[in-house]
């Protein structure tokens, strides 16, 4: 086990640095000037090339050193837990991050936990009766919302429940998961993934419906309820628990347009920052930390595949 | 015809293994002992039959000896070349030489493939026809085998088992093998379009003089079509002799517990038999026992078999056994 | 199950007595025409089709038109669809908007298909170091969330492409390199591909994996066929129903991408209309000019779930699982 | 259904866990009891009001401001600098000047010294009283290139020592010399009549400097944050800031010098979402937005909400031509592309319900109708006929419209390209919304920057000094080195003479029309700051820095704010 | 012996595939005695499983029984209700398929399946019904029930599997267990194996056991009565003797000769065969097109190519011999 999680880690690890290293190099050259982006728009003729101030601040940020040069040296120090101060703030990056990456986890994992007690009852309620009205409507409701992007969903929300139907306040930054400005958030967050984890799970269901041993299971004479929990539900786990998978590490990567819409101090609006900002040191921080968060993410659902299907315990692979 | 001292095929001590990573998280890792030193030849226009229960690794020597696996060690020749010495684009032209029939007829034909383009494919590529005359050359090869012109233009779906059969065994004929190895070629289908098969085999092997490996797991398969037989388990050979040596008086005790284990269409002979029943199932193949590889199961298994693996050597009889009491 | 058509034919007589082979695509073709709402979503996406080539023609108004005097007017009969701030026609826009979304998806479609078809045939048929470096490189680029790739990608590639293309034109007087709206097509094109191929390399390579062990192919290699036609014409075809449902899934997600990015403002720029920024200005007086957010809005959720049915039908169509009793 | 059910509860543990660490310390505007404690420690001397009548004023912000040090002199954070930070010198909405922290202040006759004492009651919010050498300290720590201060040339660039400080070669600035602890000389470089004018600002009001500076003469980092309790010389002090979100809470200061401020406490939330806002707003749960405007929300509000003050209007939006870069290098392309243009047109789409008046003149905003030039006048066929002068007009390079990076902004870019298209056929434009999202490379091509001039008092030549001057940042960034001898002269010259004098005035105009016949600017607006607060909030105005004037009248009504 | 326990009589089992009808099963009527072992042969898709599952009613949804009467100890499974014939399932009729690898839940354990038709029909605790499974384990020979009842499926080799299935069958004892091809999928010496120990079972309990299989020879030892199905129809009913010794059907006579090994003695060069091909209804996915075309075996059996139409047994009315 713990090679397999060396081996998966070294694997990544190569990528990230190069994922790393593209993100650098286009930052750097494709970016602006960071030092004109340390400073708003406002008063940039201070800031100009030749200017003495401009010249004394480059040097003293080492800007002036060659592109691998400084790229190295900020791969060192990110390994030694250091990110480098934001150009656009002159705050650590780190500080930032650390923040930002609780909101956005919470968020994540509490619209993952939505979107399981919800999406997947929704699911197997769907298969159960299929091709019936309770299948029709939560599968249309559920194409219904996949058809609308995050960005329109959560402003017609924010005027329907806040406005129309005054029953919530408006929803701005960030109080945590337990509060009642969180509700529309996650709302959004959960409702597009939740359409896809709804008909994998449906699927999910009606492939596990026509295996054998449900039969074997109904031809033991067993209630109807015990062969869809016991013997329906558990191998329906596995595709189950990998979508989920990718619901979550899209959740961590892909909340940008949530957390801009509603003002979430998490790491999409970091990474908004960044980008607005051209502060790569900000950016590829962000990029360092959804990368890890993304192969965590994996690595966990690889793990927890075995405990979710006995067979793979013994399995037998062919020798890659 | 060749002479009898100048084999079409010979494999010697052909092994295959393929390593695997066991365990949920791929933490061990093992080999699989598929073919263990296996050797046989075979004479032009002979049918050797290979049987074995599943898993035995008859089908990998099979696949094995046509380089559609690289062995991982032994030596293949067809008429003294040796294949295994050659890379895959050497290997192009003695392909059409030595041919394959897959057990599963489904799987066999491309679906999205007419038969006639699925005929005329290695006709093509071999350039044995220009493409003016290869039509009339698949026509000839569905005659063959008993399929009319009008399946040219029709797709694998559209054909049942038996039929789908035929079509592979045209292909396997299309670029003229003189080897032909058939893997199950039966097995998959019912009773009634077995025997057809069968005799479409036989016919075939007369018309062209064919050589084939015939892997089954059937005996009385085995039995009807072959000249010799070779009884395979656990990856190494147990028996070979011709089939009125196997049948008749087999010598290793797995052989004779085979044949014991099949069943007689005969309800008076059938009810009254003695059956000899192994016990126990087939180890796995990946630790495979140690000694003789059967000696768990063996009902005369002593100390010795235990310990050290039986020598592959020939009897007066001029049949091949590998047990140390036979 | 057989569609009917073929029932009867295959009863006049016992045999398939009309000569004319019904080949496996063919077959999955009419299976899909049986599915009500395929064929619906078949409908909506020809109208699309049919509005993003010929829709500029049929539109009264000018798309860039502005006319101050009649600005951010509801729907009314001169204007179906009302004006916005600047007093354009926003049925105009809409329309020209469904020529972007078509474009960029179309073209996202096909080339990352295009890309995940050769990428994952290689990586699948040949196995090995080749797939090992190939998937590592595809898992990571799926690893990376597709919105900030694509960010990071429009952000510094629009610059130094828009100066290239600047030169081009000042060099060669060609007006294609004057195109801003190329260029911003090209870029979401290219930044959307650039991370929507890894879905299709990763299926077809488990495709490829399974077929490329079913015995027609060892029989095709037993055949000595040469690897390239193995590939091409016996592993590839075979291969290609799921990425054929991905493809029309993809169509919908491309669309809205290209909206999501343009919404963030480094997609198609304006005043070229796309249903992103439209519904990104649309947004912003979703209150006072409702008509301005749900016309590109209602436009786009509409395509995004007719090309999600039809993936369902096709899926359906070319999965043999689901041809069972 | 075991494991399954264990899952589950991981999961939701996980997710309590992490919202106890995620969520921040601060609770926005809806539930103040969960904080009030902590405030209440943090105010010494006020006992805490009774919860129902606590007057709690939100202001919205529309970034998140991680840095809100006084010494920055830029973003939107120094839009609410006056709550917590004194001004040196008080400019009130009339445009007149007032003692704040300087009580008085006078010159040399030649104006080159200036002497300015320090009010003996202004004292920060410790208790300590603020003294000569806070002031001398604080500007010292401006001008170094590592504060990042972003204005500091406009109020401190003419005293002695101003160049090495600022290029980092130096942490004092000889030419301000502490008399005695309430007194301050500064000597100029040259003469500067208006010099008390100038530094007329909160951006560089003193500060603690024990607290501010270190050892190393460099600012201490996060001195001014609510944690480290920060001596302020405004009338509300800070007890909260969560820099990460953006949000942050001011409570009276207690050693408040002035009228006694009329709110309980003032929170600030970052809210960038405009339409967020606006519904915010609408709903009570913010009363003033420091301001993500969208056009919309003046539709929903109404003039009343857009407000200004009746100040004059001494800033005005332009779109700059940088004359340096083809087609923008032939006059006859920018006469065409100038003359194109309706600033009414654009004004009327991007502010639809004010405030200001269409673009005229730089110069009109200060001077008033009377004296004045004529603007550019808008005449298709005239830029017609320029255009077919144009060397370029065949082969037009692309335009790059910068600084599009609001929406009013974005509007009015948009009517401005469609009026180059439908009166001269130019399609080739594109808008680059932040100048800094050009490469270094690509920013010398820009041909036309959106940016606001202007002066923060109102005097002509300084408006000119600031924008056309070739010495100026403006005209040598976005203007491409806009070199036009004779301006410069009439410009200095003007400078140098009294306020009083009428010829100053004269010089400028003068200037001004040379100017105007480069043709290397389009007017857009001419606007004062606006307002964007709800009727309910009392006593409200901004100065041209931004800044709340008399913040300490700040009120609110309550009746009339929804529940 | 001798008392009839299970009485079918005319049972009509149909498809429905899209607007048209496949009879999979086309009247068929046959009885089992108290402890006698039937066999059924017949070729794939000639619905001999459809038969039985219709039986039980465990047909895929888009199969329905037509028509027919099926009475077991004296009641009607086809017109049970839910609830009464789910007593019948496990209860008192037992199942085993063919494929013991897909036939059993690979996420619980052998212990979780085995017994646990005891909980439900016979309301037993947890731990009684574990510890009948581990009598039943030992029972069907596998070695060390205490601790196998801890592996899930795939730890066990296919013929425990199977051994494992069977014990799942006897698990209430039930007067009848269906088994449906049971070692098909299994090698010859397990088969042999499986086969001695039903023998064994079914003389040591009593149970009557239908027995379903398209290997002639498998049932030869084993069965009492053997019938033989074509397309959906009983061809031919007898006891294993006369129907070895006597072939009356054409059928059943080329099913015969079609075996290598009952030629064996004869050491023919050729194989007798039956031209053509079985009907099949769709049981092969690539098939589906066939599967409609043959709507009634006996009138559209020629399907295929002319020259290998099935001519020689057209027409041929079954035989039904008088059940002894």
């Amino acid at each position: 086990m713990i090679r397999f999680i060396l081996l998966r880690l070294l694997r990544w690890l190569p990528g990230v640095l190069l994922l790393l290293l593209i993100v650098y190099a286009l930052m750097f050259y494709g970016g602006g000037d960071p030092i004109q982006i340390m400073f708003s728009r406002e008063a940039t003729d201070l800031f100009q090339p030749g200017n003495p101030r401009y010249e004394a601040l480059k040097d003293k940020m080492g800007l002036n050193r060659p592109f691998l040069v400084q790229f190295g040296d900020y791969v060192w120090k990110a390994a030694q837990g250091d990110l480098g101060l934001s150009l656009a703030d002159g705050r650590p990056v780190m500080e930032s991050i650390s923040a930002a990456f609780p909101i956005t986890l919470s968020i994540a994992l509490a619209a993952t936990a939505i979107i399981a007690l919800v999406g997947i009852p929704l699911g197997v309620i769907a298969a159960l009766n299929q091709n019936h009205w309770p299948d029709n409507l939560i599968l249309g409701g559920a194409l219904f919302f996949w058809g609308i992007p995050t960005f329109v969903i959560a402003p017609l929300l924010m005027v329907l429940l806040c406005l129309q139907f005054p029953i919530l306040p408006v929803p701005h930054g960030w109080t945590g998961v337990f509060t009642v400005n969180a509700i529309i958030p996650l709302t959004v967050a959960a409702i597009r993934p939740m359409a896809i984890v709804i008909r994998q799970a449906r699927s999910a269901v009606l492939d596990v419906l026509s295996e054998d041993y449900i039969r074997t299971a109904r031809a033991k004479g067993l209630p109807e309820w015990v062969t869809i929990t016991k013997h329906a539900l558990r191998p329906v786990l596995t595709p189950v628990v990998t979508q989920m998978g990718v619901v979550m590490t899209n959740l961590l990567a892909g909340s940008l347009l949530l957390e801009i819409v509603f003002g979430i101090p998490g790491i999409g609006r970091l990474i908004r920052d960044g980008i607005l900002n051209n502060d790569y040191s900000l950016l590829l921080g962000c990029v360092l930390v959804v990368l890890t968060m993304v192969t965590l993410t994996n690595l966990l659902v690889d793990i927890s595949y075995p405990l979710l299907d006995p067979r793979l315990k013994q399995a037998q692979r062919g020798d890659v | 015809m060749t002479s009898t001292s100048q084999p079409l095929i010979r494999a010697v001590n052909l092994v295959k293994y393929f390593p695997v990573r066991l365990g949920a998280y791929g933490e061990k890792k093992a080999i699989v002992h598929a073919v263990d030193n296996v050797s046989f030849e075979i004479q032009a226009g002979e049918t050797l039959g290979l049987v074995g229960e599943s898993g035995c690794g008859k089908s990998t020597t099979g696949f094995t000896f046509l380089q559609l696996h690289r062995p991982t060690s032994g030596k293949c020749y067809f008429k003294d070349i040796d294949l295994t010495a050659l890379s895959e684009n050497e290997l192009r032209p003695f392909r059409r030489k030595i041919q394959i029939i897959f057990q599963d007829p489904y799987s066999t034909l491309n679906p999205r493939m007419t038969i006639g383009a699925a005929l005329a494919e290695p006709i093509l590529a071999h350039k044995l026809a220009t493409k003016e005359t290869v039509t009339e050359r698949v026509v000839t090869l569905l005659k063959d085998v008993g399929l009319s012109e009008k399946a040219l233009n029709r797709y694998p779906h559209e054909f049942s088992g038996g039929q789908r059969q035929r079509i592979c065994i045209a292909r396997a004929l299309a670029c003229e093998p003189e080897f032909i190895v058939c893997d199950e070629p039966i097995s998959a289908l019912d009773v009634s379009i077995q025997a057809q098969i069968i005799n479409l085999m036989q016919d075939l092997q007369e018309k062209y003089n064919l050589t084939y490996l015939f892997i089954a797991h059937d005996l009385s398969v085995v039995k009807h079509i072959c000249n010799r037989v070779g009884v395979m388990y656990l990856g190494r050979m147990a028996e070979m002799g011709t089939k009125e040596q196997i049948f008749a008086e087999p010598k290793h005790p797995y052989t004779r517990a085979l044949l014991s284990a099949v069943p007689v269409p005969n309800p008076h002979i059938e009810k009254t038999r003695k059956r000899q029943v192994l016990a126990g199932d087939v180890p796995s193949a990946i630790e495979p026992p140690s000694g003789c590889h059967f000696h768990p199961r063996c009902p005369i298994a002593v100390d010795r078999c235990k310990t050290e693996a039986p020598e592959w050597r020939q009897m007066d009889d001029g049949r091949w056994v590998a047990c140390h009491k036979a | 199950m057989a569609p009917a058509s073929t029932i009867k034919k295959l009863t006049d007589d016992g045999v398939t007595a009309d000569e004319k082979a019904i080949g496996i695509w063919r077959d999955s073709f009419d299976r899909l025409l049986k599915n009500k709402m395929a064929v619906l979503s078949i409908a909506v996406v020809v109208i699309l089709f049919f509005f993003a080539i010929f829709g500029p023609y049929l539109t009264p108004y000018d798309f860039l038109k502005q006319d101050l005097s009649i600005r951010g007017q509801p729907p009314s009969a001169d204007h179906w669809l009302g004006t916005d701030n600047l007093g354009r026609d926003v049925l105009s826009r809409v329309i020209y908007g469904a020529r972007t979304a078509t474009l960029v998806s179309l073209l996202v479609v096909v080339l990352s298909s295009l890309i995940g078809v050769v990428v994952g045939s290689i990586s699948g048929y040949f196995g090995g170091k080749v797939d090992f470096f190939l998937m590592w490189f595809t898992d990571l680029n799926m690893a990376f969330p597709n919105l900030v790739l694509g960010v990071v990608l429009a952000v510094s590639l629009r610059p130094p492409l828009s100066r290239w293309m600047e030169q081009m034109y000042l060099s060669t007087l060609n007006p294609v390199f004057r195109q801003s709206s190329l260029l911003d097509l090209a870029l979401v094109i290219v930044v959307i591909v650039l991370v929507a191929w890894c879905p299709y390399a990763r299926l077809l390579r488990s495709q490829v994996m399974a077929v490329r062990n079913y015995n027609y192919v060892l029989a095709a290699r037993a055949l000595g066929l040469p690897t390239f036609t193995i590939v091409t014409k016996y592993i590839i075809p075979n291969a290609i129903g799921p990425v054929i449902v991905q493809m029309s899934a993809g169509m919908g997600s491309a669309m809205l991408t290209e909206s999501a990015l343009s919404f963030l403002g480094i997609g198609i720029q304006p005043p070229i209309p796309s249903w992103g920024n439209m519904i990104n200005e649309g947004l912003r007086q979703w209150t006072s000019a409702p008509h301005l957010l749900m016309a590109p809005a209602l436009v786009l959720g509409l395509m995004t779930v007719a090309f999600s049915f039809l993936g369902d039908g096709l899926n359906d169509a070319l999965n043999p699982r689901q041809w069972k009793g | 259904m075991r494991r399954i059910s264990s899952v589950l509860t991981v999961l939701l543990i996980a997710v309590f866990v992490l919202s106890a660490c995620g969520s921040p310390a601060a609770v926005p505007a809806e539930n103040p009891p969960t904080n009030a404690p902590a405030a209440t420690e943090a105010q010494p001397g006020q006992p805490a009001a009774p919860a129902a009548a606590e007057k709690i004023l939100t202001i919205i912000s529309p970034t998140v401001n991680k840095d809100l040090s006084p010494l920055r002199g830029g973003g939107t954070a120094v839009r609410f600098l006056s709550l917590w930070w004194a001004p040196t010198i008080q400019a009130d909405r009339t445009g007149n000047f007032t003692p704040a922290v300087f009580a008085s202040w006078s010159s040399s006759p030649d104006f080159k010294v200036w002497t300015f004492k320090i009010d003996p009651k202004a004292v920060f919010s410790d208790g300590s009283p603020i003294t000569a050498d806070d002031v001398k300290g604080t500007w010292e720590l401006s001008t170094q290139p590592l504060t990042k201060h972003q204005r500091v040339s406009l109020f401190l660039s003419g005293i002695v020592g101003y160049d090495e400080a600022v290029a980092g070669n130096a942490t004092t600035l000889p030419g301000i010399v502490v008399k005695d602890a309430s007194t301050l000389e500064i000597t100029l470089k040259a003469p500067d009549p208006v010099l008390f004018k100038r530094i007329a600002t909160n951006l560089i009001g003193p500060v603690k400097i024990s607290q501010a500076r270190g050892a190393d003469g460099q600012e201490v980092a996060d001195w001014w944050h609510a944690d480290n309790k920060p001596a302020v010389s405004g009338p509300y002090m800070p007890v909260l800031m969560d820099i990460n979100t953006g949000y942050s809470e001011y409570v009276p200061n207690p050693y408040w010098w002035g009228p006694k401020p009329k709110l309980d406490r003032i929170k600030i939330v970052a809210v960038e979402d405009g339409a967020t806002a606006a519904l915010m707003m609408q709903k009570g749960q913010a009363d003033i937005n420091f301001s993500n405007d969208l056009p919309t929300t003046f539709d929903q509000f109404g003039p009343e909400y857009v407000g200004t003050n009746e100040s004059p209007d001494f800033v005005i939006q332009v779109f700059w031509i940088n004359g340096s870069v083809p087609p923008m290098d032939d006059i006859n392309c920018r006469t065409a592309l100038v003359m194109a243009v309706n600033s009414d047109e654009m004004f009327k789409a991007s502010h639809p319900h004010g405030p200001g008046v269409a673009g005229t003149t730089l110069l009109k905003p200060i001077l008033g109708d009377k004296e004045t030039n004529q603007p550019p006048m808008n005449n298709p066929d005239d830029a017609r006929a320029a255009f077919a002068q144009c060397k370029y007009k065949d082969a037009m390079p692309k335009i790059y419209v910068a600084g599009t990076s609001n929406p009013q902004a974005e509007l009015a870019a948009q009517i401005l390209v469609e009026q180059w298209r439908q009166v001269l056929g130019i399609q080739e434009t594109e808008f680059v919304p932040a100048m800094d999202k050009l490469s270094v490379a690509d920013q010398g091509k820009v041909q036309v920057f959106r940016d606001d001039v202007g002066t923060r008092f109102a005097d002509a030549p300084t408006m000119l000094k600031n924008s056309v001057h070739s010495g100026s940042g403006n005209a040598q960034s976005k203007m491409g080195n806009y070199n036009n001898p004779d301006v410069d002269r009439l410009i200095d010259e003007a400078l140098m003479l009294d306020p009083t004098d009428p010829n100053r005035n004269l010089k400028a105009l003068e200037a001004e029309k040379l100017v105007m016949t480069d043709y290397v600017y389009i007017p857009w607006v001419a606007e004062g700051p606006m307002m964007h607060h709800m009727p309910w909030v009392l006593n409200f105005a901004k100065n041209y820095d931004w800044q709340i004037i008399d913040p300490w009248n700040l009120d609110l009504d309550l009746t009339k704010r929804p529940q | 012996m001798g008392e009839i326990l299970l009485d079918v009589k005319d049972l009509k089992t149909r498809f429905r595939s899209r607007g048209s009808l496949v009879h999979a099963v086309n009247g068929v009527s046959f009885h089992v005695n108290r402890g006698e072992t039937l066999g059924v042969v017949g070729e794939s898709g000639c619905g001999k499983s459809v038969t039985m599952l219709s039986l039980l009613r465990l047909l895929p949804p888009a199969a329905q029984v037509e028509s027919g009467r099926a009475l077991f100890e004296g009641q009607d499974l086809l017109k049970m209700n839910f609830g009464q014939i789910q007593k019948v399932r496990g209860g008192k009729i037992g199942l085993i398929f063919q494929d013991p690898m897909t036939s059993f839940n690979p996420v619980l354990t052998i212990g979780d399946q085995v017994g646990e038709s005891l909980i439900y029909h016979r309301r037993a605790s947890k731990e009684v019904a574990l510890k009948r499974t581990v009598e039943l384990l030992r029972l069907v020979g596998i070695p060390d029930p205490e601790q196998r009842i801890k592996d899930y499926p795939h730890q066990f080799s296919g013929g425990m599997r199977q051994r494992a299935m069977i014990a799942m069958a006897l698990a209430c004892e039930p007067g009848l267990i269906i088994a449906d091809e049971p070692t098909t999928a299994l090698d010859v010496t397990i088969q042999a194996q499986i086969v001695e120990l039903v023998k064994d079972l079914r003389d040591r309990l009593g149970v009557a056991i239908i027995w379903i299989t398209h290997d002639l020879s498998l049932v030869a030892g084993l069965a009492d009565r053997i019938m033989v199905m074509y397309a959906g129809t009983i061809v031919e009913e007898a006891t294993v003797e006369e129907l070895f010794d006597d072939p009356r059907h054409p059928y059943t006579l080329g099913l015969l000769s079609a075996l290598p090994a009952f030629q064996a003695e004869k050491n023919v060069r050729r194989l007798a065969s039956i031209p053509g091909s079985p009907p099949i209804y769709a049981n092969r996915p690539l098939l589906a097109h066939f599967s409609c075309a043959v709507l009634s075996p006996w009138n559209v059996a020629s399907q295929n190519y002319p020259h290998y139409s099935r001519s020689p047994l057209e027409k041929m009315p079954a035989i039904a011999r008088p059940v002894l």
